[in-house]
């Protein structure tokens, strides 16, 4: 049997090796090295074996991190999923509407994090922003830097308004590829609205929603500049998630080792995430 | 070049020497038998022995943290579970 | 079962038609029989599809009215119609089993589970689907599939008519036999009143007791498919039905006798056509016997396709079919006759009777 | 000349491809004949180098081509989708392959032109496919891999989504287009009258295994086994378990059918006994001796000639008679199978004994 395809292809594959080996291996192995050490500036480093992943499990400071990570994915999925599917349902499937429709959809997608957090920021201020006057002005006391419910109820609302649109728009990708003859078939049949949902739109989604649920998953999972834009991670710990507590512990409080291991944590956590992304996405590949 | 920023220990070294040497091992054996032996274990879908190879390994990391947490610090125990649990996805996944 | 009327229906899909041609569909108007089989025929974009939705109420036609059994249904939903429709491409719930797929069409008209229970039972018997009925309908081959949509037409009792779109395009050779003669057997069995369209001619000759070949939005002849092989009403039909279709040959037309280039063919009738018409002479392949006595004709090819040979030919100088039996022989100087009473005269493409 | 030398697809540990051995020559027409999932579009796809075989090699005029991409292969491939580029008109697309290759543009001109003659294209050269009908498209599609010039024409039931009639049409045009190129073509079809049409020689294929290859004619008439015969056959085989006691084919000691000469070497016990349909029939055939009586279970006319399904003790047998024959079901009825095309079987399914 021929053993290689093409030769020549591996030397392709070498600048990304290099880069690869440069981006992520070297820091990776850095960070490795710091999470068994301690050190206190000047190069100067102790071995501290598994003193860091210890504390690190046993603080309460990761596990609440850990929690308000969780519930956050959790409210996140529970909102944009329903919602995207409702309002891909509702989307017009030929005429005008349709790239209107979707040019708004996309329009969320395309601003960058940090000015997503930066437009809620100012929108949700009490003295200058839109939302925070309207509602002052309301009578509801509204103030997302003294209250933590505040501070969360905006971080999802402001999720929400960011990544909908992702879900909206896969989901409108497997409606659209539901042939005629499906919708036409359960009429004849008699099928009631929720039957034609229950029988042929959600099988024929199953997939789409599968890729929208992982992606936000992960993503929710991983948020950082957000949060870190609008609130800091307060007011007090409330929206600290473990991206902003590893920030903190390494850049505000420069301890380097227990960063390094709450880092690895994280790292595995999101590399199991990432597998299991991955490898449902193939299977259900093979599987059509 | 100087990699002492890096500040390397003997037992980071040694594992991820040990990393390394499975990498060219899995390569070393790719060569001798092509294919990656693609089957269809209790998981229900395809793995090639690279794949089995990312699983026990990420399992493996987590049955330290795990025993890190919730037992103590000593490792060798979680160590031998580990290869067990590394040689049962070899086998059945 | 129910009796269908077209009166007078015409469809166009654009809003404000202005000519003839704008409608894709033109004038129908037909009673179609309890308990029919019909076919409808024709190339697509000829129309056949848009008629087919018009009874089943997916589309309402511009113009015209259709009556179920003297009822006016025009302006009913396809829920209300009570029709059973076969697609193109087999639909199934492919999250349901087999059994939830047929018990479906029932369940959504609460029909009791009991009565639901027989029902499904028995069309599974029937179709052959027994050992499925508790698997999901996923992993289906493409005939199995397309029965189950046959079933969840049948399982009613009660459908006024069952809707074929094509049904056996995805069908391999041999299981379209099987099936069609499955379809053909349950509508001798429960007289279901049946539509079926495709533009498949061996399909509609076998399936319908009466096959409605269309044209460019018109129906050009509704006929027994024996009617349809032997006296086409128009030169399309004529060639669209057969395999190669009727040979067209320009002809002058004098009394009984058809001037074909320098052959003069012999009629067994007097064809009455108007003068200046185009007239021309019809015979099918089938019925032109090659010997050695007869008009000359030059062989161009002879294509050997199993159970019979096509030959092509040149006859007075224009291209004829001629076919010719598995063992049959062709000669060195090949010559031909034509079969007299399989003669047709077309006049501007219509076929034209006996003086009268 | 294209060989394939024991060559192998694996898919996940499951077997698409086992072994196998094909030689094709230049100029000639291949038709892959088999069921949906028979292996016909894998075997195509290694014969382009779109897959890599499990095992085995790929020749090209002798040289090796095993590894090569597809990109540096002299391949051209038409698909069963009509593929063109919708953006461009009907001479740009034609002109595409040609535009890669860099050619000038008075050979472009040239070349497009040619090809849209011989696939009556030239009238549509400055519209775009998307106002075409499927027929034009899938002209245009084969314009583009004629204009190609490649020593290797693969075609993947390129007539299957297209009427009818339109398919006659450009049957009878392909091997015409064929015969003016020196190229390798491959045409995989399911339908056995397609393959029959187009001539050349034909491998069958059944699970992922050539059964037979020869010439077309030749493996109709002289099928290997039982399941090239049944492959090949529409509408499908007649077959009967017999048991060959001297002159008689006889089942339950009676004997049925009289062994005819070609079957004479044929050593008694029992085999598998099959004829086309259009080999048995009302009247009695020169050669052959007693009548049989079966039971009808439906007719289907079509047009000239009727569909019989009949029932011979377990055998389900269909008649292809001339004529419009409307009977009713459950009558029994007498026929005669002409032994002098009749087919015999071994226990293993190969063929046995000589043929007519």
């Amino acid at each position: 049997m021929e053993k290689t395809w093409n030769n020549k292809a591996w030397f392709m594959v070498l600048p990304v090796l290099v880069l690869v080996a440069f981006s992520a291996v070297i820091p990776l192995m850095t960070v490795v090295n710091y999470s068994v050490q301690d050190t206190f500036g000047n190069n100067e480093f102790f071995w501290a074996g598994t003193d860091w992943f210890m504390d690190v499990l046993e603080s309460d400071r990761f596990w609440d991190a850990l929690t308000r990570n969780l519930i956050f994915s959790a409210i996140i999925l529970a909102i944009e999923i329903p919602l995207g599917i409702v309002i891909a349902l509702n989307m017009p499937k030929k005429g005008i509407g349709v790239p209107i429709c979707l040019v708004l959809m996309a329009l969320p997608l395309l601003i960058p994090w940090n000015v997503v957090g930066t437009i809620w920021q100012v929108f949700g201020r009490v003295d200058i922003g839109l939302l925070g006057r309207t509602l002052a002005a309301l009578g509801i006391n509204y103030n997302y830097v003294q209250n933590p419910l505040d501070a969360w109820v905006t971080l999802i609302v402001m999720d929400v308004w960011h990544w909908t649109s992702l879900v909206v728009l896969l989901c409108y990708a497997g409606l659209v590829s539901i042939p005629d003859a499906y919708y036409q078939a359960a009429k004849i049949d008699g099928a009631s609205r929720w039957s034609v949902f229950r029988y042929i739109q959600l099988p024929k989604m199953k997939r789409v929603l599968l890729i929208a649920f992982l992606l936000r998953f992960m993503d929710s999972f991983m948020i950082y500049t957000e949060p870190f834009v609008v609130t800091g991670g307060g007011p007090g710990n409330s929206t600290t998630f473990l991206s902003i507590d590893l920030v903190k512990m390494a850049i505000g409080q420069f301890d380097l080792g227990p960063a390094a291991a709450l880092s690895i944590i994280y790292f595995l956590i999101i590399l199991l995430l990432s597998w299991i992304f991955y490898t449902v996405m193939t299977t259900s590949d093979a599987q059509g | 070049m100087d990699f002492s920023w890096m500040a390397w220990t003997l037992p980071t070294a040694l594992f991820f020497l040990a990393i390394a040497l499975m990498l060219v091992g899995m390569g070393v054996w790719e060569y001798v038998s092509p294919g990656g032996n693609p089957r269809v274990g209790v998981l229900r879908f395809e793995t090639t022995r690279g794949d089995r190879l990312f699983v026990s390994l990420l399992g493996s990391a987590f049955i330290h943290l795990a025993w890190l947490g919730l037992v103590g610090a000593n490792l060798w125990w979680a160590l031998a579970l580990s290869v067990i649990y590394a040689i049962a996805v070899f086998r059945y996944v | 079962m129910a009796r269908i009327n077209l009166e007078h229906i015409r469809h166009a899909y654009g809003a404000k038609p202005k000519s003839e041609a704008d409608y894709a569909l033109k004038e129908v108007h037909h009673e179609w029989n309890d308990g029919g089989a019909y076919a409808l025929l024709g190339p697509s974009g000829c129309g056949k599809t848009t008629l087919l939705n018009i009874i089943s109420g997916l589309i309402n036609p511009s113009e015209g009215r259709i009556l179920f059994d003297g009822t006016d249904v025009t302006h009913l939903t396809t829920q209300h119609r009570n029709i059973a429709q076969v697609f193109q491409f087999p639909v199934i719930y492919d999250t349901m089993t087999v059994y939830d797929n047929l018990a479906f069409p029932l369940r959504n008209r609460h029909v009791p589970e009991a009565e639901v229970d027989r029902r499904v039972k028995e069309i599974i018997e029937m179709t052959g689907l027994g050992g499925w009925a508790k698997k999901t309908a996923r992993g289906l081959t493409a005939d199995q599939k397309q029965k189950i949509s046959l079933g969840r037409g049948l399982v009613r009792s009660d459908v006024s008519a069952i809707l074929f779109d094509e049904p056996l395009t995805v069908i391999d050779p041999e299981m379209k036999w099987v099936l069609r003669s499955q379809i053909k057997r349950l509508h001798k069995q429960f007289g279901f009143t049946m539509v079926y369209v495709t533009h498949d001619q061996t399909e509609a000759l076998t399936f319908a007791d009466k096959v409605v070949v269309m044209y460019d939005g018109q129906i050009v002849q509704i006929g027994t498919p024996a009617e349809l092989f032997e006296r086409p009403r128009h030169t399309f039909v004529g060639y669209f039905i057969g395999s190669p279709g009727m040979n067209v040959l320009p002809a002058e037309i004098a009394g009984n006798t058809a001037a074909v280039g320098d052959q003069s063919i012999a009629l067994n009738f007097q064809p009455k056509v108007n003068a200046g018409a185009k007239t021309e002479l019809g015979i099918r392949p089938e019925f032109i016997s090659l010997g050695r006595d007869g008009m000359p004709v030059a062989i161009t090819k002879v294509e050997d396709i199993g159970r019979h040979k096509i030959v092509r030919a040149r006859f007075a100088d224009r291209p004829i079919s001629i076919i010719v039996d598995e063992d049959g022989e062709i000669p060195a100087e090949p010559r031909v006759t034509f079969d007299p009473k399989a003669i047709n005269i077309y006049a501007d493409s219509w076929r034209v009777g006996e003086e009268a | 000349m294209l060989e394939m030398k024991n060559i192998t697809k694996v898919v996940g540990g499951e077997t698409h491809i086992h072994p196998t051995d094909l030689v094709l020559e230049r100029g000639s027409l291949n038709v892959l004949l088999g069921p949906t999932l028979s292996g016909k579009t894998s075997l195509m796809r290694l014969m382009a180098g779109l897959d890599k075989p499990a095992s085995g090699s790929l020749h090209f005029d002798g040289a090796d081509v095993t590894g090569l991409p597809v990109q540096r292969r002299s391949v051209a491939m038409v698909y069963q989708q009509f593929i063109n580029y919708p953006a461009m008109t009907v001479y740009d697309n034609i002109a595409s392959p040609m535009r890669i290759k860099g050619a000038d543009n008075a050979t472009i001109d040239r070349e497009v032109r040619k090809a849209a003659e011989l696939l009556k294209l030239t009238p549509y050269l400055d519209r775009t496919p998307l106002n075409l009908s499927g027929g034009q498209q899938q002209r245009t599609a084969l314009a583009r891999a004629i204009v190609k010039n490649a020593d290797l024409v693969l075609l993947d039931e390129p007539l299957a989504n297209l009427d009818y009639k339109l398919r006659e049409e450009l049957r009878e045009e392909l091997p015409k287009i064929f015969a003016a190129s020196g190229a390798i073509f491959v045409y995989a079809t399911t339908e056995p009258s397609e393959a029959l049409l187009l001539g050349g020689n034909t491998a069958s294929l059944s699970e992922g295994r050539i059964t037979q290859f020869g010439r077309t004619i030749d493996v109709y008439r002289r099928p290997v086994d039982i399941i090239t015969a049944r492959t090949f056959a529409d509408p499908p085989l007649n077959t009967i378990e017999l048991v060959k006691a001297g002159s008689d084919f006889t089942l339950e000691g009676k004997p049925v059918l009289s062994v005819p000469a070609h079957l004479a070497a044929v050593s008694d016990g029992p085999c598998m006994v099959a004829f086309q349909p259009h080999h048995i029939s009302f009247d009695r055939p020169e050669a052959s001796g007693n009548p049989l009586t079966v039971k009808t279970a439906i007719s289907e006319i079509a047009g000239s000639e009727s569909f019989i399904h009949v029932g011979f003790a377990d055998a389900r047998w269909v008649m292809l008679a001339r004529g419009i024959h409307d009977i009713e079901p459950d009558a029994t009825l007498d026929v005669f199978v002409d032994t002098r095309h009749l087919m015999a079987f071994g226990p293993d399914g190969r063929a046995i004994g000589g043929t007519a």
